[in-house]
């Protein structure tokens, strides 16, 4: 086992952080801090209204230089959030940065104990005891870091794909296109026209295609489908089976899926049949062809077919385009034919920003009528009329004659996103779209590092949002690649040579095939590259050979043993003081 | 990925602003952000929790 | 040279089964399939391991007698391990019985021994030991010498004692069984399938250092979790124990879970890896 | 850091630490940011289950929940329920009955006879 | 925060920029720095000078709500965490003026921060400073403004008590707000010197949508996020207390973000009450409290409820002083005043090299302005790295 420092060189700084109210207004933070003075080996201790605030920041600095510190604790809040700030703060003024550990007593303490002040008080204690228990363990790590390459992959060749591609080529990096159908274009291609400035999808998509299509630095595979993706970032090898069905492997740096989204069928609802009653891409069909009179004088169109709802097969999320494709598509009829009457039948009308809801106002001056329905008592299709009770006439049952009938159906997630998501390890929420790093912050990453998303497959979005979020993409990758290198974290899995019998178990455990056995040695090896550090390995060698740095089974045990009993007995247990 | 140093001006100091100067910063750019406030953060800042997580806006 | 003078009163079926043994390891020998056997020979009275390499020495190989017989075991896996390690080539004759060889079964599985470096030459319990031992298999699959017994009742009775009691008297049973431990590690360095070099018994977050009784139930607990697709109920551990703590029940409940709850046996020659190594 | 990194090494340290319970906690089965981790602790954790009431610790001490980081209220809902439940069974065995010192010479006798009468 | 710290960005807050010259790929730009009167590579940000200041002035960061001082942090956590002085608002600074113009205007000597700095920061002749800037290319991320509701009579913003923006809501949920949190009536603690302990707590809210948004006589745009920012006050401050009662009026409740729709029905089995219909007029009702008419459409009968407060959801406008920038750069306005953009070209501005991102381009929440900063990025990266390959061509 390692020789641990003397017992003096562990000088350990506290840091409890008021978080505006949301501590300190449930706990009594001064309490915790002068409790952590009282711990072994807490040489400073302090509180301040934000640590996390550039003040706060530069406190702990000078509190590293001041007071020699060779530990730092801080209890605010969860460590996703500020860690890396923290981390390279340390940095900074020469503290190795896995020497820091974070308590989060905000989300685990004060926002759950709201209501008992002293109790929440004694858990921060505990809580804190635990950090400096664990902080006794920290040993130095280093990151590690490995060279990148620019070469990208792009799935899908939809309006977003191709955005990345475009975007991304013109910034000098290398992409590989792979589309599953035979032409590019996805779903923009069967619009007869498209939100908010009526622009045909030829005009804005054939110039994209063709710049992708002969741009040297893109190579397209059509028609092709991804087999599979193993790696990591900076090295992922992606076997494409290509139209003539040869397989073939490119290496690329990183992997922006833009597979995009289907529409919903409404099978069972309203009556849908495709022929009188139809779903909006059918009508854009036969909008593309010019060819409306044999639609009949009388059009109704029914909003949040399938989606705000909790029944069972239909989806509980709001389609956002759905009701922006119905009222492009009332104009386009209205101006194409100009007698037949158009009525939308709907909850809500999302015609969110400037632009929509301009389209809006030019759709109502054009005479097309807006009903709202109730949601509880949805509108009835019988012989050719509709009939619904609107909430704003509240009694009355109005019945509108019906020759067509256009369900607004919003768009789902493709069919292939759990196949991609599997191949790529990337989780995807309960509609079946993306899950994204960070809704807000992180919108267009994956939590994974160096796999990318943008357009529907994330979420349902109009033609103009894909091509903003595919460039967006291009953006993140570009911000990743310009380093060339890729510095990954230290908390990795490690095999301690000496104790381990080559017994083979943790390698059979490793869900990244991180973990090889050396012949000559007879023990086990794990590649810091390969290896995601969640220690699962850890959790089954009976010698605790194998270790995930930072968080050794001495740090965890000592954690285990400070939520119970005072830190002097496990130090002297540890012959550590 | 550009040989000679490349510099962008963001003008507005506010969410767009930050996360554009980052992106363009980590991607090998010289980035002068202007804010007319004597701090950045713009409305955002004045958030206390932002939708639909209801996280702190910090 | 045989010395007479131990063996006042043969039997002969014993006589018939050793002279058997010799004969067949006397071939091995010939055909050069093996560089050295293991079997026992009498040293005061007790049978012990022995290393027999020439066909000469063989004549000193024993066997015991139903009626003396006072069933002395020992690791038989952790000699051939050990005994591998130091002749890096050449094979080795052994001497199995039933558990000796799930030992080796086990070990083979988890890298300890390399099973084509051993020649097993299996010998059947009979009478007197499957009395004492009581393991559900008292004869190996490489039967050699004798006739495999096989009406007999696997019982046990422990077992199924503590599981009809109360979780409170149950625990009782085993604080009053713990607070005995000496913490010799007794049960540790016999067992078979306990090889890891480093054992985390004895790191003193896991198990409080410096103490008598060993700080229980942890100990054993660890221990038994340890056993969870390993323990082959060979007993020895049980045998062992100068405190007579009932081991063997309480690993062959953490293997009797793994036979329910995870359908995986262990000691079986198929080497398909444990459950809980393997996604 | 994933439920799979949980050892019982570290629940029967808490156990033995007299604990009231312990949950282990992990994404659903399925949804594992580390594809299988999840699967590996649902292994170990029934062995777990089944082998505490075995030595006298309840087996409702030992939660395990699988919860996406989603699901805020269902994590409190969780804990909360395991709270009430843990206050139902009282202090841990290995707290509440009293812990044996020192063996006495007719409990070492009772324990021969006890035992001899098995044969294990 | 990472801004502050990234080598590759120089961050000139307090300033603005003055004239613009020059096309993609050589702009020439004048910038000026506008004086802080305080040292920013001295100042520690510690805000001792500001606890002794003696002026206090409406704080705009909380909406007028609560004070700052004449020398300020905008807000505690700001970046760069550098204190500013105020020059219309700082007496001594009026004091030296009058002093060098010889005028007589009665002014008090002051100068208190001056002696309480540790860091000798504070440099109350510190002038505005012109720097230039050569670059490539300009991004405009300027950001909205909020509507001021004053000219929506019928509403009452300023005549009725307790009616107030969103923002200004926003602040008084806040935990750094003026009331640190503590939903109090404004007209109970706005003006007063300091917060009167145990003041009531506001128990019934009324969320009032599109205030000047999708409204010919002002502005018809939807502002896009009002909905959900007014959802998430409500839940919010139901959180902080439970008997808290929201009403939120509204024609269209847009929820279409990802995870919106599940927001708002978190928020109706909070008890949360959508009331479909636009809101007539604000009153004030007897006891001096806010009075909402509306018409309720199941009744069909125009109703009236009291509340203690009244949010209104004011609209996303362009930013006035923004146009002003824009227009000294040439580039072009849409219909609604914000900066125009060609369809499927969404960043560039008419004018070549400089483009546009965030509400500066158009109404947009905080994930679609990240997403378009992002994006707009690329755009920047693009064609200048087209721009410097032709030049290399050349």
């Amino acid at each position: 086992m390692k020789d641990f420092e003397k017992p003096e060189d562990v000088r350990i700084g506290v840091f409890v952080c008021h978080c505006g109210s949301n501590i300190a207004g449930y706990l009594d933070c001064k309490a915790v801090a002068e409790y952590a003075s009282t711990l072994p080996g807490v040489v400073f201790s302090t509180t301040n209204l934000y640590t996390c605030s550039e003040s706060g920041i530069a406190e702990i600095k000078r509190a590293i230089l001041d007071k020699g510190l060779t530990r730092v604790v801080v209890a605010s809040c969860s460590p996703r959030t500020h860690e890396p700030l923290f981390r390279s703060s340390c940095k900074e003024v020469g503290l190795n940065p896995y020497l820091f550990e974070m308590v989060n007593i905000r989300d685990q303490c004060s926002w759950v104990h709201m209501k008992d002040f002293e109790e929440a008080t004694e858990k921060a204690k505990t809580l804190v005891r635990m950090g400096v228990a664990k902080a006794w363990f920290l040993e130095p790590q280093e990151d590690l870091e490995v060279p990148i390459e620019a070469k990208v992959a792009v799935i899908g060749g939809g309006i977003a794909g191709l955005s990345a591609a475009e975007s991304l080529a013109d910034m000098g990096v290398s992409v590989v296109l792979v589309e599953k159908s035979p032409h590019l274009g996805g779903l923009v291609s069967y619009l007869s026209s498209l939100a908010p400035h009526f622009s045909s999808p030829e005009e804005v998509l054939n110039p994209l295609i063709a710049r992708v299509e002969n741009h040297s630095g893109i190579r397209l595979y059509l028609g092709a489908t991804v087999r599979g993706i193993e790696g990591y970032v900076g090295n992922y090898r992606i076997r494409i089976e290509t139209r003539e069905g040869e397989e073939l492997q490119e290496t690329v740096s990183a992997v922006v899926v833009a597979i995009g989204a289907k529409p919903y069928v409404p099978l069972g609802l309203y009556g849908y049949d495709g022929r009188g009653i139809i779903t909006q891409l059918e009508l854009e069909k036969c909008l593309r062809k010019r060819e409306g009179d044999a639609l009949g004088k009388d059009v109704v169109m029914i909003q949040c077919v399938g989606a705000r709802s909790q029944k069972e097969g239909e989806k509980s999320y709001c389609g956002r385009i759905c009701c922006i494709t119905a009222v492009k598509n009332a104009i386009l009829l209205k101006e194409l034919f100009p007698d037949t009457r158009v009525s939308i039948l709907y909850r809500d009308m999302q015609t969110y920003g400037s632009d929509f809801e301009a389209m809006l106002w030019k759709a109502r001056s054009m005479g097309i009528k807006f009903y709202v329905y109730d949601v509880n008592r949805p509108p009835e299709v019988r012989e050719g009329r509709v009939l619904f009770k609107s909430n704003i006439f509240s009694d009355e049952v109005i019945g509108l004659p019906c020759d067509l009938l256009v369900l607004s159906t919003p768009l789902i997630a493709s069919d292939d996103a759990t196949a991609i998501a599997n191949l790529l390890r990337v989780p995807v929420d309960a509609n079946g779209f993306f899950l994204e790093a960070h809704v807000k912050l992180r919108p267009l990453d994956f939590a994974t590092d160096g796999v990318f998303l943008c357009g529907s497959c994330r979420f349902p979005c109009t033609a103009e949002e894909a091509r903003i979020q595919g460039m967006g993409a291009a953006a993140r990758v570009g911000a990743l690649l310009s380093k060339g290198k890729v510095v990954s974290s230290a908390i990795v899995a490690e095999v301690n040579a000496l104790s381990c019998c080559g017994c083979k178990g943790c390698l059979g455990v490793c869900p990244y095939g991180a973990i090889t056995y050396d012949e000559v040695k007879d023990v086990c090896e794990v590649n810091p590259i390969l290896c995601k550090g969640c220690g699962t390995c850890t959790g089954v060698c009976p010698s605790q050979s194998v270790q995930l740095k930072g968080f050794n089974p001495k740090q965890l045990l000592s954690q285990v043993h400070a939520s119970v009993e005072s830190l002097k007995e496990i130090l002297t247990k540890y012959e550590r003081i | 990925m550009n040989e000679v140093e490349r510099h962008i001006l963001v003008i507005g100091g506010g969410i767009a602003g930050i996360q554009a100067s980052l992106d363009l910063a980590e991607m090998g750019f010289y980035v002068h952000l202007v804010e007319r406030l004597p701090s950045i953060g713009g409305k955002m800042a004045q958030l206390d929790k932002t939708f639909p997580t209801n996280d702190c806006a910090i | 040279m045989r010395t007479l003078a131990v063996l006042d009163h043969e039997d002969n079926q014993v006589r018939e089964d050793l002279n058997f043994l010799r004969d067949y390891v006397m071939q091995l020998f010939e055909k050069e399939m093996i560089k050295a056997f293991v079997g026992y020979r009498r040293e005061g009275g007790h049978l012990i391991p022995a290393i027999f390499r020439t066909i000469g020495e063989l004549d000193f190989m024993e066997l015991d007698h139903d009626e003396v017989c006072n069933v002395e075991r020992y690791p038989i896996g952790d000699i051939c391990r050990r005994l591998l390690d130091s002749w890096p080539e050449g094979k080795l004759g052994v001497m199995v019985r039933g558990c000796d060889e799930r030992a080796l079964f086990e070990m083979s599985k988890w890298n300890q021994v390399d099973l084509d470096r051993l020649v097993l030459v299996g010998i059947a319990c009979s009478g007197e030991w499957i009395k004492k031992c009581g393991c559900k298999k008292p004869y190996p699959d490489n039967l050699i010498v004798g006739k495999p017994v096989v009406d007999f009742t696997y019982s046990n009775t422990l077992g199924a004692y503590l599981e009809s009691l109360s979780i409170e008297e149950r625990k009782v049973f085993w604080d009053e069984a713990f607070i005995r431990c000496i913490k010799c590690y007794g049960c540790r360095n016999i067992c078979p399938v306990c090889f890891c070099r480093d054992c985390s018994l004895e790191d003193p977050l896991l198990v409080k250092p410096g103490q008598t009784p060993a700080e229980f139930p942890i100990f054993h607990l660890v221990r038994a979790l340890h056993m969870a697709g390993r323990c082959i109920d060979c007993g020895l551990c049980e045998e062992t124990c100068p405190a007579h703590i009932p081991l063997r029940t309480l690993y062959r409940k953490i293997n009797a879970i793994m036979e329910e709850e995870l359908g995986y046996q262990t000691g079986v020659k198929d080497n398909e890896v444990c459950p809980l190594n393997k996604v | 850091m994933c439920s799979g990194s949980v050892s019982p090494h570290h629940i029967l340290r808490a156990f033995q630490e007299g604990v009231d319970g312990v949950l282990v906690g992990g994404c659903r089965l399925g949804d594992c940011h580390y594809q299988t981790g999840n699967y590996m602790t649902d292994k170990r954790m029934r062995l777990l289950k089944g082998f505490l009431p075995f030595y006298g610790i309840e087996p409702e001490r030992l939660r395990v929940r699988w919860v996406s980081s989603a699901e805020a209220s269902e994590l409190v809902e969780t804990i909360s329920d395991f709270t009430k439940e843990l206050i139902e069974l009282g202090p841990s065995p290995l707290r509440r009955s009293p812990v044996l010192q020192r063996v006495s010479k007719d409990s070492m006798n009772r324990y021969h006879e006890n035992l001899s009468g098995f044969g294990s | 925060m990472d801004v502050g710290r990234h080598p590759k960005i120089e961050l000139l807050a307090y300033s603005e920029v003055e004239e613009v010259e020059g096309d993609l790929g050589a702009f020439e730009v004048t910038i000026r720095k506008k004086a802080r009167y305080v040292d920013e590579s001295k100042c520690t940000g510690c805000g001792a000078c500001a606890e002794k200041c003696p002026t206090r002035v409406p704080d705009s960061y909380n909406e007028g709500l609560g004070e700052r001082r004449a020398i300020y942090r905008y807000f505690a956590q700001g970046i760069p965490s550098v204190y500013t002085i105020d020059p219309n608002a700082c007496r001594h600074i009026a004091w030296l003026r009058a002093r060098e113009e010889g005028s007589n205007v009665k002014v008090k000597k002051c100068g208190i921060c001056e002696k309480i700095c540790q860091a000798k920061a504070i440099d109350y002749l510190q002038q505005d400073r012109i720097i230039q800037r050569k670059v490539d290319a300009i991004v405009l991320a300027t950001g909205y403004e909020v509507m001021n509701p004053r000219d929506i009579t019928e509403y009452g913003y300023g005549k009725v008590p307790n009616v107030i923006t969103a923002i200004e809501f926003e602040r008084l949920l806040s935990a750094s707000g003026p009331t640190s949190g503590h939903l109090y009536r404004p007209s109970d603690f706005v003006g007063k010197r300091s917060i009167p302990d145990h003041l009531p707590h506001a128990k019934r809210l009324a969320f009032v949508q599109c205030v000047g948004s999708r409204d010919k006589r002002y502005s018809i745009h939807c502002s896009g996020f009002c909905c959900m920012h007014s959802i998430k006050e409500a839940i919010i401050a139901k959180e902080h207390d439970s008997e808290v009662e929201a009403w939120i009026f509204g024609m269209d409740i847009r929820a279409v973000g990802k995870g919106f729709e599940e927001y708002r029905l978190k928020a109706e089995s909070m008890g949360i009450r959508f009331i479909r219909g636009r809101v007539a007029e604000i009153t004030k009702g007897k006891k001096g409290l806010p009075v909402v008419w509306y018409e309720d459409t199941k009744t069909r009968r125009v109703q009236s409820e009291e509340f203690d407060i009244v949010i209104l959801a004011s609209a996303c406008l362009p930013s006035k002083d923004a146009s002003l920038l824009v227009e000294k750069l040439g580039v072009e306005l849409d219909s609604f005043g914000f900066i125009k953009t060609r369809p499927f070209a969404p960043f560039d501005t008419t004018r070549e090299g400089i483009f546009v991102c965030g509400c500066a381009r158009g109404p947009a929440d905080i994930p679609e302005s990240v997403a378009q900063a992002s994006s707009a990025a690329a755009r920047v990266a693009q064609m200048v790295m087209r721009e410097s390959r032709k030049a290399v061509a050349q």
